[in-house]
This record gives structure tokens, sequence and C-alpha cells, in this order.
């Protein structure tokens, strides 16, 4: 019921705010009618409509004007579909929105895939594949970048620390709710004809192309809307919610990952906005920020964005390391190895990514001189990386490895982003990016680094985190077959990938020369065997779901707080507040707890 | 634990020993099979030789990683019914100081060799024999041949002397292209407003129809005709260059 | 750290605690969005280097500046009046603030209609003006009003100085958009 | 509440408050600022940010009390 009325409310907010734009241009003795000038100028209407009306006035809004806020009533499943402001629902509003996203991006592959299986043309235009092409890139970095954090950070990170709720749960509801702005952005670029920039958005392309383009440029101002303002609310929460005695090294890696990823969100995405601001003022006003003609300068555009896409890289995959360690140790029935170096690693990183995005830009024609630092320091933040390798490979040695579900998946995760992680120094030296920059080399690199790494995290916290975000447990065996499937299938699918772009195959392109047709057939038909994986998938986990055995508040034996309160675990998360004694990992050593919950006085 | 520390010494030797064979089977591949497609140019030379350098390099990094993550799923895992826990070990001070200096040492190896190296190789020589002006749009490449004084708008090809030092100057005029020649490992960006600088020697004869590595391939995604947006490059001898360009010059005062 | 009771959904912790979380959370806010003001810095550095146009109105910069100055003062003023208890005095600072912050907009919306002429949007140094000013005039206006609301609140006795919190609020969100200000000034009007 | 007091702000009678001595030196270096744009010294544009931050710093200690940050706080 709300969704409908913030569907009005959104509505409303339009015609308000295209009527006031045409009115003022026609004041102004412009040509009144303008189609993206008026959606420019309607943006903040409709975002603020939609948002009033799917809840943010009934549940929050209505004392600032000295009403009474409705109270929350919804119970059941109704719940999802509803403003609320419980990070439980919240977390898994996010999960089944991205995960959603991740299976339509995913079929966009598919038919990306199918032009390729030959040279020549073969069901799309040069067109509609640019628009299937960026659609695909765009959604699945939104879900790279937000999936984890949203779904996890969201549902796991307030229970891992003994806290009720987040800090500012009606917040947490607001990043949520902008998520079905950012679909619905990018479904109207669809219906407009899409888009044919990428999800780079380059500019003066995304300034002169097609009108489909300023609604990805808006899909993307509302994510890093969503986005800053979780980020605020997990920084927030890990500093100030935290249980009695859960110092910072007493903090599980995990919201580690998370807490290093809001600093990186909640300083590098107001560089996204900034481009995006600039591409749709260039669009709709005209402005000259990128036209050579005027004096502006088209680099400029690429410096903005890669100085948030560069750092987004790091909030896509940091979460996933975080998962991984985590399931790692806990699987392995031994602590972390090397907790600090783990955590310095991250931190390290997350210091580092300000300082190499023009590594983007090796044949961009940018000056000589900055080729070298830009190079250095690339391949340096290699070394806090490998801190994260060598946490992981340091606790599984000489560990006692219990191989369920989530535990494949992050050992996946180790073994994909080992590939993708080496690929990244060879990309990092210039005088080799010169020819391996924009070809299917770096397809394949950032596929390892952001699928391999990111997305196998984000199914190995899907299956450990499952039972008790639902209280069921999933099927194991899918679970096996899902991973086996998944883990061939991705690396027959990339793998070869590199080849081909050191061959002469490069990016974004619906056709190739003839040579390169063999390879690509073939990684054609991995692509869609791995796309058959996610059906086994999502067979088990809707299944799973709705008829799943009951799961057992700890099922794997883990010693992290949520595992000691009940699958779902109760509303304000536990009957009493946890008293935090000792580190996360307490494997080994019989007389160390990590917390105690016990009534109190 | 006396037990444990023995087990921990077999399972070091046994990883050591996989680790070695691994690296010298990877090392072995690396250097009989040939990843590189045709190179026509002596930045292909620079480039392929820092591929390898790092393909060399990243081998036993590489195979440390798959060794001991294979060794340990297989040799320790137990079955998922078990509860008990393994030993509780935190840290290896030995461990992570190699594992510190050895990544940092790498890391600061490659930049200067072949990142450095390469990029002052790239640059050493200036003194160009012939200059050729790229202007790229959406979406056709236009060549001019500034000492020869002849031009060819939307070009079908891009005919080039063996053994020549070579500058190409490009440029565009709507949205940023790449111009990109496979066989060379030559790309710079097309950018409106700016004239972008290639330098490169030819060193070997080829075209097109010979090995497809001889097309100039814009590699900056440019809109709905981006793909198709390449055409083919042509090496000849020196003396049939100069041929080529007299034919080039006649057919244009005919025309 | 004492053990915090709980209670409905919603409203956990002690007024203390939750004062806390509202002023870190706040100074996140802040300072995330500082850094689209060094964004916007950066751009104009990197497009104009030290170039102004020279037709830009030094008198309206120079006025609209004091103007956005003295109404953070009052805005502290709001502050402290609440602080004592003297809700009258937070009223009529408050509303002068929000008439400072009027003035403002109408200086700059009288000095855009100038720059139309002079440098329009489709230049660069227009683009460059309008997105720097435009991004601040927005944040003023989404200050003037959190300012309006609260001085409603105030008026209708919704905000007690026991629970002044969003006064503190919009005021030092006020105060922020004077500090951005403060460095927009001299690189918008002073350089050159 | 009583934050901005226990901050020190408000000890004794102050005749002058803290708030116009702020105000007063912030429009001071605005009259030196702009003096400064006018004049065009030599390192003008450093001379000219070092003193917009010299304006921002008592703007964010004694009007935003930023030093609540660092455990400033009371309640």
């Amino acid at each position: 019921m709300s969704i409908l009325k913030g569907i009005v409310g959104g509505i409303l907010g339009y015609l308000l705010g295209a009527a006031l734009v045409t009115s003022i241009r026609a004041a102004t003795g412009a040509e009144p009618w303008d189609f993206e000038v008026a959606t420019m100028g309607a943006y903040l209407p409709t975002v603020v409509g939609w948002l009033l009306g799917v809840g943010v006035w009934e549940y929050w809004a209505r004392p600032w004007f000295g009403r009474e806020a409705k109270p929350y009533t919804t119970v059941g499943w109704r719940r999802y579909f509803n403003f609320d402001t419980d990070h439980k629902v919240i977390g898994i509003q996010y999960l089944v929105s991205f995960l959603f996203l991740f299976f339509l991006a995913g079929l966009f592959a598919m038919v990306m895939r199918w032009e390729l299986m030959n040279p020549g043309r073969d069901i799309l235009t040069p067109s509609s594949y640019n628009g299937f092409m960026s659609l695909h890139g765009t959604m699945m970095v939104f879900v790279a970048v937000a999936a984890i954090v949203g779904a996890f950070g969201n549902y796991i990170v307030p229970i891992m620390i003994g806290a009720d709720d987040m800090a500012f749960p009606k917040l947490n509801a607001l990043s949520y709710w902008l998520v079905p702005v950012v679909v619905a952005f990018l479904t109207a670029s669809f219906l407009v004809g899409g888009y044919d920039t990428g999800w780079t958005g380059y500019a003066p392309l995304s300034v002169t192309t097609r009108t489909g383009a300023l609604f990805f440029n808006l899909a993307f101002l509302t994510l890093g809307l969503s986005s800053i303002v979780g980020a605020i609310n997990f920084l927030t929460t890990v500093h100030k919610m935290r249980a009695p005695g859960m110092t910072w090294s007493r903090l599980p890696i995990f919201v580690w990952s998370i807490y290093v990823t809001s600093w990186l969100s909640l300083i590098f995405t107001q560089f996204i906005a900034l481009a995006m601001l600039m591409v749709v003022f260039a669009r709709t006003l005209g402005m000259a920020f990128f036209e050579a003609a005027a004096g502006g300068d088209p680099l400029l555009y690429q410096n903005v964005f890669w100085f948030y896409s560069h750092p987004a890289v790091y909030i896509m995959i940091l979460p996933a390391f975080g998962v991984t360690l985590e399931i790692l140790s806990h699987f392995s029935r031994k602590p972390l190895f090397a907790y600090k170096w783990a955590v310095g690693g991250m931190i390290g990183i997350a210091a580092m990514s300000a300082f190499v995005w023009a590594h983007h830009m090796f044949t961009s024609g940018m000056p000589d001189v900055l080729l070298k630092p830009f190079l250095a320091s690339t391949e340096l933040i290699s070394i806090p990386t490998g801190l994260i390798m060598l946490s992981a490979l340091g606790t599984i040695w000489q560990g006692r490895l219990r191989l369920h579900v989530p535990m494949l998946f992050a050992l996946g995760v180790v073994f994909n982003f080992l590939f993708g992680g080496i690929t990244g120094v060879f990309l990092a030296d210039a005088p080799l990016d010169i020819q391996l920059h924009d070809t299917y080399f770096v397809v394949a690199h950032f596929h390892y680094v952001i699928l391999g790494g990111g997305i196998f995290g984000l199914f190995a916290a899907v299956y450990y985190w499952f039972p008790k975000m639902t209280g069921r447990m999933m099927n194991e065996t899918l679970g096996k077959v899902h991973f086996w499937w998944m883990i061939i299938g991705f690396n027959f699918t990339f793998m070869p990938m590199f080849w081909i772009g050191m061959n002469g195959m490069n990016r974004r392109i619906s056709d190739y020369v003839p040579n390169l047709g063999g390879t690509n057939r073939m990684i054609s038909l991995a692509g869609f065997f791995l796309g058959m994986s996610f059906v086994i998938f999502l067979w088990n986990y809707i299944y799973s779901w709705w008829r799943g055995a009951d799961a057992p508040s700890n099922p794997w034996g883990a010693t992290t707080l949520e595992w000691m309160t009940s699958s779902p675990p109760p509303l304000e998360n536990f009957d009493v507040i946890p008293e935090v004694v000792g580190g996360p990992y307490t494997y080994g050593d019989k007389s160390a707890k990590h917390a105690i919950l016990e009534p109190r006085l | 634990m006396g037990a444990e520390r023995s087990d921990n010494r077999v399972d070091l030797i046994i990883v050591a020993v996989l680790w070695v064979a691994l690296t010298g089977a990877g090392l072995w591949w690396a250097t009989v099979t040939n990843l590189h497609p045709i190179g026509a140019s002596s930045n292909a030379v620079i480039s392929d030789e820092a591929f390898d350098l790092l393909l060399y390099l990243s081998m036993p990094v590489t195979t440390f990683v798959v060794v001991v993550l294979g060794y340990s799923v297989l040799r320790f895992r137990v079955s998922l019914d078990e509860t008990e826990d393994a030993a509780p070990v935190r840290s290896n001070r030995l461990f992570i100081a190699m594992w510190v200096l050895i990544t940092v040492g790498l890391s600061v190896y490659v930049i200067f060799n072949p990142g450095f190296t390469g990029l002052d190789a790239l640059a050493a020589d200036k003194n160009a024999e012939m200059t050729i002006e790229v202007t790229a749009s959406q979406w056709r490449w236009d060549y001019r041949y500034v000492e020869e004084n002849i031009e060819f708008l939307d070009a079908d090809g891009l005919v080039l002397p063996v053994d020549t030092r070579i500058l190409f100057k490009i440029t565009s005029q709507d949205v940023i292209h790449s111009f990109w020649v496979p066989a060379f490992r030559v790309k710079k960006d097309a950018v409106p407003g700016l004239i972008t600088e290639v330098y490169m020697t030819t060193t070997k004869l080829g075209d097109f129809a010979q090995d497809d590595g001889f097309r100039n391939q814009c590699a900056e995604l440019c809109g709905t005709g981006h793909t198709r947006m390449r055409t083919t490059v042509t090496v000849l001898t020196r003396v049939d260059f100069i041929a080529w360009v007299d034919a080039q010059r006649n057919a244009e005062v005919s025309g | 750290m004492t053990a915090v009771g709980h209670a409905a959904h919603g409203v956990h912790e002690a007024p203390a605690k939750r004062l806390g979380i509202n002023r870190l959370g706040l100074w996140f806010f802040i300072l995330s969005e500082s850094i689209l003001f060094v964004g916007l810095l950066m751009v104009r550095f990197s497009l104009l280097g030290t170039y102004i146009h020279e037709e830009l109105s030094q008198l309206i910069g120079l006025m609209i500046t004091v103007i956005l100055l003295a109404s953070s003062f009052t805005a502290y003023q709001a502050e402290r009046s609440m602080a004592r208890g003297d809700l009258g005095a937070t009223k009529r600072n408050l509303l002068i603030t929000l008439g400072l912050g009027t003035v403002f907009i109408a200086g700059v919306a009288f000095e855009w209609h100038e720059a139309l002429e002079a440098f329009p949007p489709s230049t660069v140094f227009g683009s460059v003006f309008f997105t720097m000013t435009g991004v601040h005039v927005f944040h003023v206006l989404t200050g003037l009003v959190m300012l309006a609301i609260v001085h409603r609140r105030v008026r209708r006795h919704e905000t007690t100085s026991t629970d002044s919190w969003p006064v503190e609020a919009s005021v030092k969100y006020w105060h922020f958009v004077d500090v951005a200000w403060v460095f927009f000034y001299p690189a918008l009007y002073l350089i050159s | 509440m009583s934050d901005i007091a226990a901050t020190g702000e408000m000890q004794g009678a102050r005749r002058i408050g803290i708030g116009v001595r702020v105000v007063l030196v912030l429009g001071a270096l605005t009259v030196i600022e702009y003096a400064i744009a006018i004049a065009e010294p030599p390192g003008q544009l450093p001379l000219i940010f070092a003193i917009a931050l010299a304006k921002a710093v008592p703007i964010l200690i004694y009007f935003m009390h930023v030093n609540q940050i660092w455990g400033g706080e009371h309640s």
C-alpha cells in the first residue's frame, strides 16, 4: 500500500517539478517543453514525493509539524513491502532487491554473449548491444557496490556488535527506499531507448548521446545518495552502538570491513555525485565543463569519475574480504590469522585508494609526468591487499576445515581473487597497460575481482547467514552443486578472456575480427553454463525459505554474537544486552569467551 | 603437541616441494608458450617483455597461493559434523615478516622494472622521420601525412613504411576515441581539443589480410558505430611506400 | 557505560547517549558534504586556474558574504538562547537568521540575473559559477527549510530547552553552509 | 541542555560574548581578504586561502563546537 502511495507521490512530484521548470522556461521566452530539462528539474521533487509517499511522511516527518507519527503496525511478510525501520527487515529488503537486479543484469550478459558467439551480427544491432552492455555494467556495479553492505551490513553488523538496531533506523529505511528510485530510473532509461556509454558514462559522449544517458546519470546520483546515507549510519553505529566491552580490537573482521568501506563511501561518493551533476547540467543547461571548443576539459570527467570509481572498486571488494575472512575462521575452527594485519590491510587499501585513480587513464592523454607516480602507487596497493591473502592462508593452514557451502564459496573468493589481483599488477604497469587497456584482459581482470571476489563473497554470505535471517537451513547438496557449477563456469568463461584481450579483442564491441571466433564461442557456451548455475541457487533459495529445515540458533558452531541469539533474532536482537569479554574468534581455547549473555540487574 | 609439530614440518616440506614443482612447470609453460599476437613495432618489444617479466615474477606467487590453498583443503579438511577446534595459532612472526618483505620487495621491484624502465624506453627517442596526423570522429579515421602532404578522409587504410620512426599526432572532432593498432601495441586516446602523441618504429612488414593485428581499431567506446570504427594497417618496404605515395599524389592530381 | 533499558522499538537509549549518536551522525554528514564542496573547488581550479570573469560583481559578492556571516551569528545566538531556555529570544534569532538567509538567496538570484548576460552557463566560467553557487544555494535553501520547521516547533513549544537537538542540528548545518561559503567566496570572487 | 555553558563559553558574565567576538574577527578577516584581493600582492592565492581557513576555524570551534567529536560532549 505504501509503495502505491510512493508511486503516486513520485508522479505528483514529477508533474510538479516539470510544470515548474516548464513555466519558468515559458516565462523567460525559451521553448517551454523540453523533456530532459523538465526531468532534470523534476528529479528532486520526484524523489522527495516518492519518499514522502512511501512512508517518510507517515512514520517520520509528521512530528516535525506537530502531529503524531504513525505507529508501525504492519506485521508478517507485509513488513518487507513497507517503510520499516527494523535493520533486519531492511537487510532482507536489500538482499532480495539486489539479487533481483543481479539476475536481471545476468540475463543481459546472456544476451550479450549470444551476440558475441559468432563474428558478425546475430541478434542485436550495434546500438541495442551497447544498450544491453551499458545496463549490464551499470546494474552489476550497483549490485557490487551495495549488495553485501546493504544486505549483510544492515542485518548482521548491529547484531555482531551487540546493538539493538542501527544508530539511525529511519535514515536506514530511507537509504533502502532510494533503491527503487535507482531501479526506476534505470528502467526509464531503457524505455526511452537506453544509453550507449557503458557504466563509466564518459563525457563528452554522455553529453551528446541519447536521452537514456540522463536517466543513467540520475540513477547513479540516487545510488550515491543512498550510499552516503548508509555510510553515515554504519560509521555512527560502529562508533556508538557497540555493546559494553566490544572494543575495537574485538570487532569481528566483517564489521571492520563494513566500517572501512563506509569511510570510502562517505568520502568518495561525493565525487560521483559531482561527476553526474556536471554531466546532467551539461546535457540540460548546456554547461561547458567538457566542451573543448568552449575551453572546457574533456578529461575532467574521467578524473572526477575515477576519483570515486576506483575507491568504489574497494567498496565492492572489501566487504567480500570481510565475509571471506570471517567464514574462513569459523569453518577452519581456528582464530583469524594475523587479525591486526588484516585490519591494517583494509585500512591501508582504503587510504591508498585515493591515490591511484589515474591508472584508468594511462592512455587518456593525461600529462606523461603523471604516469610514473600513478604506476608506483598502483603497484604499491598490492601490499595491503596481500595482507588479506596472508590472513586467509594463515587461517586455513593447520585448521580443521569443514567444507560447508559458505566455506566453499569463501575458498572460491581466495582462489578467484588471486587471479584478479595478480592481473591487476600487469594492468598497473603503464607500458603494458597501453596494450591491455580497454581490452578483454581488463574485462577478465575486473570480473575476477568483482564477480569472482565480490559476488562469490555475496553468495558465501547468503549461504552463511541464511539460517540466521530466515530461521531455515538451505539445502547443502544443492549448495555444493551450485558452487562447483558456478566456479567451473566462471573460470571457463573468464580465463580465456585474458587471452582474447591480449590478442586484440577490445571491450564494448558487438563484433570482432573473425580469427577470435572460436574462443568467443567457447566463452559464450561457458557463460551460458555459468548462467544456469544460478537457477539451482534460486530454486534452493526460494524452496529453503519456504520449506527448509528449521535452523537452530547456531547451526555452524560459530563464535560471534549473531549466533548467540535465536534464528531469526527477536526484535531488538537480544533479550539481554550482551557483555563482550574477549575477542571474536575463541577457537581452540576452551576457557576463552567472546561474550556473556546473562540477565543483569 | 609434539606430534602436531612434526606434522607441520611434513606439511611444510610437501607444500615446498609442490610449490617448487608447480612453479617450475608454470615457468616452463610460460617460456614455451607464446601468448602474444604478432608484434610489429619497437613498442611491441617493450610491451611484450614487460608482460613476460611480470608473468615470470607472478608465477611463484600464484603457485604459492594455489598450493597452500589446495593442500590445506585436502589435508586439513574434516567431516562436516566434526566440532573439535584447531590449535589456536593467531600469528607467526616469521611467516608474516617473510610475506611482507616479499610482497614489498616485489611491488617495489616491478615499479622500476618493467614499470619505469618501460616508460623510459617508450619515451627515449623523440626524433621521428615521419609525422602522421590522426583525426577521429564518429565513426571514422582521417589521416594526414604531414611531410608527404597527402590526406585521407574517412580512410579505408593506414599505410606505413617499415623501419621508420613515426610520430602520430592524434585528436578527435567530437567525443573521445582511442587510436589502437594491436600489432604495434600502440594505444592513445583521441581527445577533442587535445593533441596526443605517440612515437613508435615499425619493424615488420605486414597487412590486415595476413594478420588482423594490423588494424586501427577504436578502443574507447564512442557510440553506436564504435564496433565498426576500424581501418586496415599496411606496412610496406620503404621503396614500396615511396611508390605508394607517388601513386596517391598522381591520383589526387588526376582526381 | 550503563545498561540501557529496552523501551519500544525506536526509542532505545538514554537521551544523553542519543544526543551523542545524533551529533556524531551529523558530523559525518557534514564531513561528507564538505567533500562535495572540495570537489567543486578542485573542478574550479582545474578548469579555470585563477581566472575570474571581470564582470563579476564584487559588491554583491561582499554583501552576500557579510549577510551570511551575520546570519551565522544570529543562528549562534538562537542556539545560546535555547540553552538558556529563553524561547522568545530563540524565536527572534531564528527569525532574523531566516530573514538574512532569504536576503542571501535574493542576492544570489539578482547576481544570476546579471550573470546570465555576462557569462551564461554555456561558457566555462559560467558553468563553474552557476554550479558552485547553485550547489551552495541549494544547501542554503535546505538549511532555511530546516530552520523554518524548527522555528515553528519552538513557537508551538514542541521543542523545549531540554530537547533542543532540532535547534542544535539545524544551526550546526547552517554554520556548515556558512563555512562552505567562506571558501567559495574567495575562490569565486577574490583570487586572480 | 547546557552543553554550551559546559564548553566554557559562558563562564562568568562577559560583557562581550564569544559570539560577538567571533563575528567581529570574521568581519575583520573579510575586510583584510577583500583588501588583499584589491592590492594583489605576490603570493595572493595562498594568503587568501589561509585567511579563509582562519575564518573557518573559529566558526568550527566556537559556533559548531567541533570538539564535541573528540569526547568534549556533555549531557
